[in-house]
């Protein structure tokens, strides 16, 4: 959970390098889209300080119970980001596949409906607004 | 007691935090409190379906109990990822 | 389609790199796994040059077709690899994560099973065999 | 029409290509032409079901016709990836 901006290159790059004993590595990469109209300013994410570090602990530590991992990377910024920019990414190294890409999956299904963050969208109109859950996030809990 | 507010319900409280002497022994009790406080309170908790609570930042829901609880936070449904 | 080795971050980090339509990117890496005795000294790709292109590039339209991505790669080394080594790795790029995880799995289940390329194992011991293909490989076609 | 093979059927025929003058009218048909030509062709050939072919470039099945085809090739299920 970082303020900061991160390098996706050298943390794909970095996480799980040099194991001989992982065969599949999956990453998960949130960018900031801009809207329909192009007027988006400034992605505003608000977390939850204190509760934000826990939930995360425990949607990770939940995947490693549930999926043979090797490793599992969740990173997630907070504060104001503009179009194209880097919201969150996990990464998940295990034997196979099949296990790496369904813990990514379980673990950006818990980040979107389960993690204390919000979004606020800005445009360059001057409106501001809250980003509304979506059902389909809420319902995609349910295959896990 | 700790109560936090996050996102639209932060402001439409008008403050992120704030203490309180309480005897609520859930957070439903509590809820009730706060809205007969103010008509700002009233209005951020008018609708709990679009709300969710976490007690000592742990995500729970409306009918869990308060007891030594130090933190309770109100936020909407969360969008991360 | 290559013999030289690739660097996961700098692909990971091109890919769909200022886009701003595009809100989620997935990426999978295959990596070369030692065997469970730790003397495996090579991993040897072969694979059929003329019609590997032709797979590829049709797997990746089949993808294309059936979700809505942004943007596909697909990089699939041959030759001679090492315990640690990168094979191969398809990236997708979508608006929404949904589209980006499954087509990128879809990608990974076609490249097992439809894509010409045969691994052989070397050991230190000196032993030599090819490796089989799975039965539940070509299972994972059956759910597309 | 060239006869290409890959990884261990390569190394049971002994050579990685072939061009040979057939009137096989289908994949099973050529197969039987190389069955009957020598010892490891009718090993290399021996069960089908653990052999895939593509004709010019293409997957296929073995009751493929070869009307104008180039090249046949003949392999091992594909273990990429």
């Amino acid at each position: 959970m970082q303020d900061a901006p991160f390098d996706l290159g050298a943390e794909a790059a970095a996480f799980a390098a040099g194991r001989k004993d992982l065969g599949a590595v999956v990453t998960f990469t949130g960018v900031v889209r801009d809207n329909a109209a192009g007027t988006l300013q400034a992605m505003q994410i608000e977390h939850y300080p204190g509760m934000t570090e826990k939930a995360l602990t425990k949607i990770a530590e939940e995947a490693a119970a549930r999926w043979s991992l090797g490793d599992v990377l969740v990173i997630h910024r907070y504060g104001d980001l503009t179009p194209g920019e880097l919201i969150m990414m996990v990464a998940t190294a295990a034997r196979h596949r099949k296990d790496a890409f369904e813990a990514a999956e379980y673990l950006m299904d818990y980040l979107k409906s389960r993690a204390p963050f919000w979004k606020r969208e800005i445009t360059t109109t001057g409106e501001s607004s809250w980003v509304a859950a979506k059902d389909e996030d809420e319902d995609a809990l349910k295959r896990w | 007691m700790d109560i936090v507010y996050f996102a639209w319900v932060r402001e439409r409280i008008g403050r992120p935090k704030e203490k309180i002497d309480t005897d609520a022994r859930t957070v439903t009790e509590l809820v009730e409190e706060l809205r007969a406080r103010e008509e700002r309170y009233a209005l951020a908790f008018s609708d709990l379906s679009a709300l969710r609570v976490a007690v000592d930042q742990e995500l729970t829901d409306f009918d869990a109990p308060l007891d030594g609880a130090r933190e309770v936070a109100f936020f909407p449904p969360m969008t991360g990822g």
